[in-house]
């Protein structure tokens, strides 16, 4: 089962510097927050994994908070502010 | 001393001084904003790297906590950065 | 997992955070900046997991990939729309601050210098035999401390006045976001998804606030990353254009903002009353004193972060300072 | 059997990741790298979690990895569908 774990985070890690390249190279606004969404979603992955280790069950709840705050994090990214009337 | 322990110090020491760089040379202020809170994630990976003791072996927690203090101060500062930066904006294009 | 493999898992994370560091830092659009510089922020969250810091991971993801980003993303907005309406303003200050190139070259060799001093420290520090005082005497003492995960113990008992300072600092700087201006506009209702996504999202980020607040005390978690996921509640009401956040009214607002100071300074100056030292907690009641300043302190925290996500004073204090300056 | 079927899943999750980040660098534009990401990878992060679960072995743990696989999936259906908005209207408005 380790090597199998080892060979799942290789993986998951492979994934998130593809990830990476796109993030890096854009071109768009859009293209890289969707990019870091998808970091964010092999980041949970890596936490749970990691989370088999001893001692580490907590890394579950990292990777709840990770997953929730990267949907705060693209609201924020496109919410748009009422025009100002007054100005 | 341990092979991670040495890496992760050593980055943090690296993205310590790119952070500084970049606050004292670039002009605009919400990138001297998110310069500053890259070179305090690098002192956070510093402090991070000196705690841990290898796998299995629990870290010690007091670096931990000086991390998670540091973590809360740096967002309050970036807020309140962020409030200034703001009314700067607003009394120049008020002139 | 084996030793080349874990090597080979660092390595490749550290490349990872470097050149997002990197290039956050290099971008010259600041919105970039900010996306790529969140986008470190969720990785630096697994390498705090990696290096057996869930605690610091966990304020990682909520703060340093969450709301720091979401802080950044919005002004960043608002500085676009300006930067529209007064290019020139902008390209004026660019002149006015371009450095000389001799000058970017002496600052980057002082850089480098500090980073090689920074390393030679690290360096001897890591060398000597490991100094575990500190640590032992936490572990000995932990079981008086009324909590059993290590890190709540430091913060809110062995080092509680560490922490009633930090609190103090989040005060200092909410009364600055107040004092600067006024709250940034509402936002638009963005449609059926939004709002979708709200449903659900806001009820579970305060759920899982009270769950962080409450496993804090034997398992990572506690009062600052109860009250950043709090907040994050709040956050994701006001962008789906809602224009009652959950922020109570001025005076109210008024005292959970004092409220993580307060509690402190109350349980404290109780214990001096009581003969004992201040904010030295009788080991009895060590347990339910912390989870009192632990809820007071993620209120204050969580309202702090809302101000200052929303830039400001929020409406009804804003007429309030309005009339007192008439 | 049950380590067997475990492993299994966790292999295939891993699959649909890698099959999403491909997609993510080698398709053209954002709307069908939309289209390659979401789907791949919450389909591989429940086939990682439900992997995981079954090799805990442990109904809390499992909750607790459902309960996060269904946080990402909703949450990145709907953030993936702002994104792909915020970019249309972006187009549209320039």
């Amino acid at each position: 089962m380790s090597e199998l774990l080892s060979v799942a985070v290789g993986g998951l890690m492979l994934s998130l510097f593809l990830g990476l390249l796109r993030v890096l190279r854009g071109p768009e606004a859009g293209d890289r927050m969707l990019a870091t969404q998808l970091i964010g979603t092999a980041g949970v992955g890596l936490l749970l994994l990691l989370s088999v280790l001893p001692e580490q069950q907590a890394l579950i709840d990292v990777a709840l908070i990770l997953a929730l705050l990267a949907a705060v994090a693209a609201a924020a990214f496109t919410g748009q502010q009422r025009e100002r009337r007054d100005d | 001393m341990l092979t991670a322990q040495l890496l992760y110090g050593l980055t943090g020491c690296l993205i310590v001084a790119l952070g500084l760089r970049t606050v004292l040379l670039h002009a605009s202020l919400l990138h001297r904003v998110v310069a500053i809170n890259v070179l305090g994630a690098g002192v956070f990976m510093i402090l991070v790297a000196i705690a841990y003791r290898g796998p299995g072996v629990p870290p010690d927690p007091i670096p931990h906590a000086l991390v998670l203090t540091g973590i809360v101060v740096a967002v309050s500062a970036t807020a309140l950065a962020l409030a200034l930066a703001r009314r700067l904006t607003a009394e120049q294009s008020n002139d | 997992m084996n030793t080349t493999g874990l090597l080979v898992f660092d390595g490749l994370l550290l490349i990872s955070i470097v050149s997002l560091a990197w290039s956050a830092l290099a971008s010259p659009d600041a919105r970039r900046s900010v996306i790529l510089f969140m986008a470190f922020g969720l990785v630096l969250a697994v390498a705090w997991g990696r290096l057996l810091a869930p605690d610091v991971a966990l304020a990682e993801a909520a703060i340093g990939a969450g709301l720091s980003g979401a802080l950044l993303l919005v002004a960043v907005g608002e500085q676009s729309n300006r930067a529209l309406q007064d290019n020139a303003l902008r390209v004026s200050e660019r002149n006015a601050l371009r450095v000389r190139a001799t000058l970017q070259w002496v600052i980057t060799i002082l850089c480098v210098a500090l980073a090689a001093t920074l390393a030679w420290a690290l360096v001897h520090a890591l060398d000597r035999a490991t100094n575990e005082r500190l640590a032992q005497v936490v572990s000995e003492n932990l079981a008086a401390s009324g909590v059993s995960n290590p890190v709540t113990a430091i913060l809110l008992n062995f080092r509680a006045y560490d922490t009633l300072l930090e609190l103090a600092v989040l005060l200092t700087a909410v009364l600055g976001i107040l004092a600067l201006g006024t709250a940034r506009p509402d936002y638009q209702r963005t449609g059926p998804v939004f709002d979708g996504l709200a449903r659900w999202l806001v009820p579970v980020l305060i759920l899982t606030a009270g769950y962080l607040l409450w496993v804090g005390a034997h398992a990572p978690g506690g009062a600052f990353q109860a009250g950043a996921t709090l907040a994050a509640a709040a956050v994701v009401l006001r962008l789906a254009g809602e224009r009652s956040i959950g922020l109570p009214q001025a005076g109210a607002l008024r005292v959970i903002l004092a409220a993580g100071v307060g509690m402190f300074l109350v349980i404290g100056l109780t214990l001096l009353l009581l003969g004992r030292p201040f904010l030295g907690y009788p080991p009895a009641w060590a347990g339910s004193l912390i989870l009192l300043i632990e809820s007071a302190a993620m209120l204050a925290i969580a309202a702090t972060l809302v101000l200052a996500f929303l830039g400001g004073r929020p409406p009804a204090i804003a007429v309030n300072e309005e009339n007192n300056r008439c | 059997m049950t380590e067997l079927v475990s492993s299994l899943m966790i292999v295939a999750g891993i699959g649909f990741y890698l099959a999403g980040s491909i997609g993510l660098l080698r398709l053209p534009d954002l709307y069908s790298r939309l289209h390659a990401l979401t789907k791949a990878d919450n389909l591989g992060l429940g086939l990682l979690a439900a992997g995981l679960a079954l090799h805990s072995q442990d109904l809390l743990m499992a909750l607790k990895l459902l309960l996060v696989w269904l946080a990402v999936l909703a949450a990145s259906a709907a953030s993936a569908h702002l994104i792909a908005r915020h970019a249309h209207r972006q187009e549209a408005g320039s």
